[in-house]
């Protein structure tokens, strides 16, 4: 191991403890605890957007799409199903050993409102049945899943499309989602959206504190620990052969597949490993919000996403992270309207503009991005010097 | 819908024997070492409209599917869909009055002839630089936003609509001009490495720029223009019996049947007579020569001494004027907001991916079939506020049938 | 006329698919340039045009250096280019294609009349389709209304890369007379790179052989007689 | 012992026919030069033995393994390497993990295992000191043995080698021919599609000629080299002979 890559461990995990140590400081603060965890939430969104992106070539405009599957997917469950311990014979219901899970019908908005089953069958129902929500964790792991499997759909389905295509496909997927969702009123909620209960819904202990419901620090360290968790993985995968797959086949896919790369799996993989990871961190901001709506979907969230990305680094999976907690303090840092004179500033959008702005300027004169430059400058100073110094050898060597 | 069952069971039918075809038809003509270009789109409208009654013959003869074929099979699944419908839901409108339908199929038309020229200046930037501008859909709301503003300044508001169109396309134009010369030229340098991922992305950011930069400058209100030229009112043949025409200030009836809204009708007169201009322009001077031979062959068309930065910078300047015209047209018809660009833009994707990539004709049908798509998706669907919450949704049925299908399109030059 | 003095082109600095090529193209003749294919006999040519930018060498048209001229006003310098692969506009009609050809003097409509008359004179059967689609006519017909569009700008130079290539005999032999006609009645100096060795060694002056990059032989066509010689290495 | 079965292969796009009843077996580690004028179809040949196309009919076996039917990375991993025409360099990756792909593609085990014979294979295309440059720092001619090396990671049991010396300066010419020579008896197969007589003459022991999808020659260089057939593909109709 190089010098390098031990100050890269050190700086990285420096960075850890000072973001896990950080309530301590915070924790007066809800604004910038909220802040903090809306950052982490977009840096998991940005990094994954550049394992699909920038490591794989795969230009999806849907990403915040398996995101909002995620979230609805979870808040969905929370709404529609819930664990019993007797049949209700009333609703749609499945039995696991004692253990009913039970199906509500949509009680609608629209028309006119349909009783709700489970209400009507408590008459018929045991004394002492329990009805229960189903945990977050549950609401998790049915966001994990049906992300993988939109992450499954959609990769298949854009294999062999060419990046235009894909763009443009993926671009349409997102918007066909926000119309289903903001039409379908009587399962959704449409734009008045679905509400998420708190991800602790009975308060937690930490650290021998008592946090209830409302409190940040629970959520801070549960978009964290996903956070860091995402993070390791995809570090982990793009380090390992799958990196190495990926990245060959954005650059050449049919020479990738001449040495024996499987292009087809991988690119399908990547689409389920990143659209999980997105799925995921909607199901945590859902519930850390509160209410999930359409406007989630909106294309000027994935340009944000993509914004930081770019601004970051595209071609690497910490840059982006840290040009979306760093774009993310800024947009929040800008937000002070002012007045020059007779002019006043509306600084909500005019900092959307600059970074607009911003995003066309790094694409056009530092296409690596803005972090990642000094990022590889530390890693890859030695290269050159390496390389010349290898090449003084082998002449200062007699021939053979 | 009183039968749905009738109408779901039967898209269950067609979809199942289409994907039978689509899939066994090509590795039928394969093996046979015949022409496989059609035979997936052959093989699923075929199987979608006869099941197995055509299919067992064609996987028999495998005889070559020509275009004609295919239109058939495809006129078959919309007649038997109709059919189905209409025994699901007979009470619905577009079973019961023909009036309506007629209506509906007219104003159709009447607003796919404006997506077509707003596609037309995608596909035409498409086939001359090689590529798709995401910021397309900007371009159309600035056009609406230059028409709206300077219908309510002080001094343009007299003027004549037509003057507000003018001030439309001159800002577009000169703002996908700069764009161009800005962000695009440096792909013909060597400069940028992986120039169509570059392009993605860079009008993806103008797009994300222009719509907040309009938002910030002018607020998010929705806008909208009066109707630029009101109709006379007309009563033909007579006052008492005007079954021909009949129109008020803000409709015309022809046939006592088929009724469109002034700035619907004006929006697509003007859109005639710009896809006429357009036309003129491409075929009848040096300027349009130059385009299309760019389009076809750059090699051959630098030979012949055509500079291609100039055509480039000159395609982009007119595909976003082009997009800027068609906003200003329909600023009158539709509520206007810096978002308004999206769905638009949306739209255009998929009329140039189903017209073929570039090609003009191409762009011009897929506006029509899109436009008519939508309006029966829109009439006949029986919960109206489902219906028009889906308007995209059909675009995209539209795509993803598209690129399983036929990626090339109806006129599609390559992949 | 036309002068290339030790010319290195290539897609990277150090591999250069032309090594060297030193040739001349002389006022009034036929200049063929042969040699097994891969050798950069068209790549010689795209490199003439200014398609391919030289690593090293000069290229010179009258004494006067080409290399700093864009692509497209080569034509005006009298140089004209008919590529290996018909680079027609499929979709326009004959008379538009000839028209573009006239782009450079556009709007000298008497020159345009007076050349499209030529063309056409030159070229019976282009006036009978002038109408049509070019992309819809036959291969030999397309070659027809490429050279007629080359000649819009009366250049004093052709580069010709492999004119017959996939064409039918008859109608390569018709090509090969155009190209005669051309040198004969116009007085054009051509640059002609070919695959069909006997066929381009009888229209021939002045026969250059490339191999890999390099020069091999040179003469007069009438010293060419041993073909194996100019193909084979021995 | 490698073996390589090409039976009447076939194929056609569309109306037109590319390739007419090609049969010919490679056994063994030889040395076999494919040329042709171009259109001939080589690239076609080469496409389907690599997988990346159908043939229309007609069938390709691999040490007794039908490989016509696979899909590409798995005739690699059957043992056919290829390089192409077009360099094909991973541009932004390292040299080193340019190297990596082919070795781990292969084989489901750590990088750990193949940096040690990333290096030798390095060394021996003497460019050591790039390993960590990437691959689009490299000149042409190091992107084309950058490719050899990564079929040497491969290591298949033959290689189709497509027009290796186009452009490249006699210098390195020489390090390809003695890549080609160390590789050949190291007991691989190799197939080099070159337009380059002069190589293909003092390499190959053995001669395709594929002229407009048919293989019209197979044998011994000097022998096709005087087969009528090879000299009208290549310098046109002879008017004496007919």
């Amino acid at each position: 191991m190089n010098l390098n890559r031990m100050g890269g461990w050190v700086v990285g995990t420096l960075g850890v403890i000072a973001l896990l140590v950080a309530p301590v400081w915070l924790t007066n603060s809800p604004y910038l605890m909220h802040l903090a965890i809306t950052s982490f939430f977009y840096a998991i969104l940005a990094s994954s957007w550049s394992l699909l992106a920038g490591y794989a070539g795969q230009f999806s405009f849907g990403h915040m799409a398996f995101m909002a599957i995620g979230a609805y997917s979870a808040a969905l469950m929370g709404y529609y199903v819930r664990f019993t311990t007797a049949a209700t014979n009333l609703c749609r219901e499945l039995s696991l050993g004692g253990i009913w899970i039970v199906l509500l019908n949509p009680q609608g908005v629209t028309q006119t409102n349909t009783p709700n089953c489970l209400e009507m069958a408590k008459a018929t129902m045991p004394v002492g049945a329990i009805i229960m929500q189903p945990p977050v964790w549950a609401g998790l792991l049915a966001g994990i899943l049906m992300g993988a499997l939109f992450g499954f759909l959609v990769g298949s389905l854009v294999l062999r499309l060419r990046s235009t295509y894909l763009a443009l496909f993926t671009i349409g997927f997102s918007e066909i989602l926000r119309a289903v969702i903001s039409a379908e009123i009587d399962i959704t909620q449409g734009q008045s959206g679905l509400k998420m209960s708190p991800l602790f819904p009975g308060g937690i202990s930490l650290f021998g504190m008592e946090f209830g419901a409302a409190a940040k620090v629970p959520p801070y360290y549960a978009m964290l620990l996903l956070f860091l968790i995402s993070m390791a993985i995809m570090g982990w995968l793009a380090s390992s052969r799958f990196g190495l797959f990926i990245r060959a086949i954005r650059e050449d896919e049919e020479a990738a597949a001449a040495l024996g790369v499987h292009v087809v799996r991988y690119k399908v993989l990547v689409f389920v490993v990143t659209a999980t990871i997105a799925a995921a961190a909607g199901v945590i901001q859902g519930h850390y919000i509160g209410i999930i709506t359409p406007n989630i979907l909106i294309i000027l969230q994935m340009s944000l996403v993509i914004a930081m990305a770019v601004i970051g680094g595209l071609e690497s999976l910490v840059s982006a992270a840290i040009g979306a907690i760093i774009i993310e303090f800024m947009l929040e840092l800008l937000r002070n309207s002012f007045d020059i004179g007779p002019f006043s500033v509306d600084m909500t959008t005019w900092r959307l503009v600059f970074f607009g702005a911003l995003l066309m300027l790094t694409l056009r004169f530092r296409r690596n991005g803005l972090i990642h430059p000094l990022i590889t400058w530390f890693s890859r100073r030695n290269v050159g010097q390496e390389t010349v110094a290898n090449r003084a050898a082998a002449a200062a060597a007699p021939d053979a | 819908m009183e039968h749905g069952a009738i109408f779901g069971w039967t898209m269950l039918w067609i979809i199942f024997w289409g994907i039978v075809g689509g899939i066994v038809t090509p590795r039928v003509y394969e093996r046979r070492n015949l022409d496989v270009s059609q035979a997936r789109l052959g093989g699923t409208a075929i199987g979608a409209a006869t099941g197995p009654i055509g299919l067992i013959p064609l996987w028999v003869f495998s005889p070559t599917l020509s275009s004609r074929w295919i239109t058939a099979a495809g006129l078959l699944i919309v007649a038997i869909l109709a059919v189905a419908f209409a025994r699901a839901d007979p009470n619905n409108l577009c079973v019961t009055n023909g009036g309506f339908v007629a209506s509906q199929l007219t104003n159709g038309i009447v607003i796919g002839i404006i997506y077509s020229l707003m596609a037309l200046g995608l596909t035409l930037i498409y086939s001359i630089l090689g590529v798709v501008s995401f910021a397309h859909g900007e371009f159309y709301m600035i056009g609406g936003m230059v028409v709206y503003y300077m219908s309510v300044s002080a001094l343009f508001e007299n003027a004549n609509p037509l003057v507000w169109l003018l001030g439309a396309a001159v800002v577009t134009f000169l703002m996908g001009v700069a764009f161009e010369r800005m962000f695009l030229r440096v792909m013909n340098t060597g400069q940028i490495e992986r120039p169509k991922e570059y392009a993605i992305l860079v009008t993806f950011g103008l797009a994300f720029f222009l719509q907040y930069a309009t938002q910030a400058l002018v607020g998010a209100n929705p806008v909208k223009t009066q109707r630029f030229f009101p109709f006379p009112n007309l009563d033909i043949p007579s006052q008492e019996s005007a079954w021909l025409i009949k129109t008020t200030s803000g409709n015309i009836r022809l046939f006592d049947a088929v009724s469109i809204p002034n700035p619907r009708f004006t929006a697509a007169a003007i859109a005639v007579i710009l896809l006429l201009m357009l036309m003129w322009f491409l075929y009848k001077t040096w300027t349009g020569k130059a385009l299309r031979a760019v389009s076809q062959d750059q090699q051959a068309a630098a030979v012949a001494g055509i500079n291609p930065n100039t055509m480039n910078t000159l395609a982009f300047g007119m595909g976003a004027m082009l997009a800027g015209l068609s906003g200003a047209t329909l600023v009158q018809v539709f509520a206007w907001l810096p978002q308004v660009g999206i769905p638009a833009s949306a739209r255009a994707f998929v009329i140039i991916v189903l017209g073929g990539m570039g090609s003009l004709p191409g762009a011009f049908l897929g506006g029509l079939l899109v436009g008519l798509v939508e309006a029966a998706g829109t009439g006949c669907i029986p919960d109206t506020t489902r219906a028009a919450a889906y308007i995209p949704a059909y675009g995209m049925v539209i795509l993803t049938l598209t690129l399983l299908l036929k990626p090339t399109g109806f006129f599609g030059r390559e992949l | 006329m036309l002068e290339i003095k030790d010319l290195y082109v290539g897609y990277y600095r150090d591999l250069n698919i032309l090594q060297g090529v030193n040739l001349t193209a002389k006022e009034g003749m036929i200049t063929t340039v042969l040699g097994a294919n891969g050798v950069g006999k068209s790549t010689t040519l795209k490199a003439i045009y200014g398609f391919l930018r030289p690593n090293e060498g000069d290229i010179l048209v009258d004494g006067q250096s080409v290399l700093g001229v864009p692509t497209y006003e080569r034509i005006k310098m009298g140089l004209a280019y008919i590529p290996q692969q018909p680079g027609v506009f499929r979709w326009m009609s004959v008379e538009e294609n000839l028209e573009v050809g006239a782009w450079t003097f556009r709007n000298d409509k008497a020159r345009l009349k007076r050349k499209l008359e030529e063309n056409y004179a030159r070229f019976p059967i282009l006036r009978d389709k002038r109408k049509q689609l070019t992309g819809e006519l036959s291969g030999g017909q397309q070659r027809m209304v490429e050279i007629g569009r080359t000649l819009m700008t009366d250049p004093k130079v052709i580069l010709v890369d492999e004119p017959t290539a996939g064409l039918a005999k008859l109608l390569s032999e018709e090509v090969y007379q155009m190209l005669v006609n051309l040198r004969d009645r116009d007085g054009l100096t051509i640059l002609l790179v070919d695959q069909e060795i006997r066929e381009a060694l009888k229209i021939a002056d002045y026969v250059y052989v490339l191999e890999l990059g390099r020069n091999k032989f040179e003469g007069p066509a009438s010293e060419f007689q041993d073909l194996e010689k100019a193909f084979w290495v021995g | 012992m490698l073996k390589l079965e090409v039976n009447n292969l076939y194929k056609n796009f569309g109306g037109l026919q590319v390739l007419r009843d090609v049969t010919f077996e490679v056994n063994g580690p030889e040395l076999i030069g494919l040329i042709g004028p171009n259109g001939a179809g080589k690239t076609t040949l080469t496409n389907i033995l690599d997988g990346a196309i159908k043939p229309s009919s007609g069938t390709v076996y691999l040490n007794d393994k039908r490989v016509d039917t696979l899909p590409p990375y798995m005739v690699a991993r059957a043992g056919l390497g290829r390089t192409f025409q077009v360099t094909r360099a991973f541009r932004r990756m390292t040299v080193l993990e340019n190297l990596l792909v082919p070795a781990m593609a292969l084989h489901a085990t750590g990088r750990q295992n193949f940096e040690a014979k990333a290096r030798e294979v390095l060394d021996f295309l003497t460019m050591s000191h790039l390993t960590n440059e990437y691959g689009r720092a490299l000149s042409g001619g190091q992107q084309k043995l950058l490719e050899l090396g990564r079929l040497l990671m491969l290591d298949p049991s033959l290689i189709i080698l497509d027009e290796p010396f186009a452009g490249v300066h006699p210098r390195l010419m020489e390090v390809i021919y003695e890549y080609i020579h160390r590789v050949n008896s190291d007991g691989k197969a190799i197939i080099i599609i070159s337009h380059d007589m002069d190589t293909i003459f003092t390499l190959s022991k053995r001669l395709l000629v594929l002229n407009y999808g048919d293989l019209i020659a197979d044998g011994d260089p000097q022998i096709v080299k005087n087969d009528p057939l090879v000299k009208r593909a290549y310098l046109g109709e002879d008017e004496e002979e007919g």
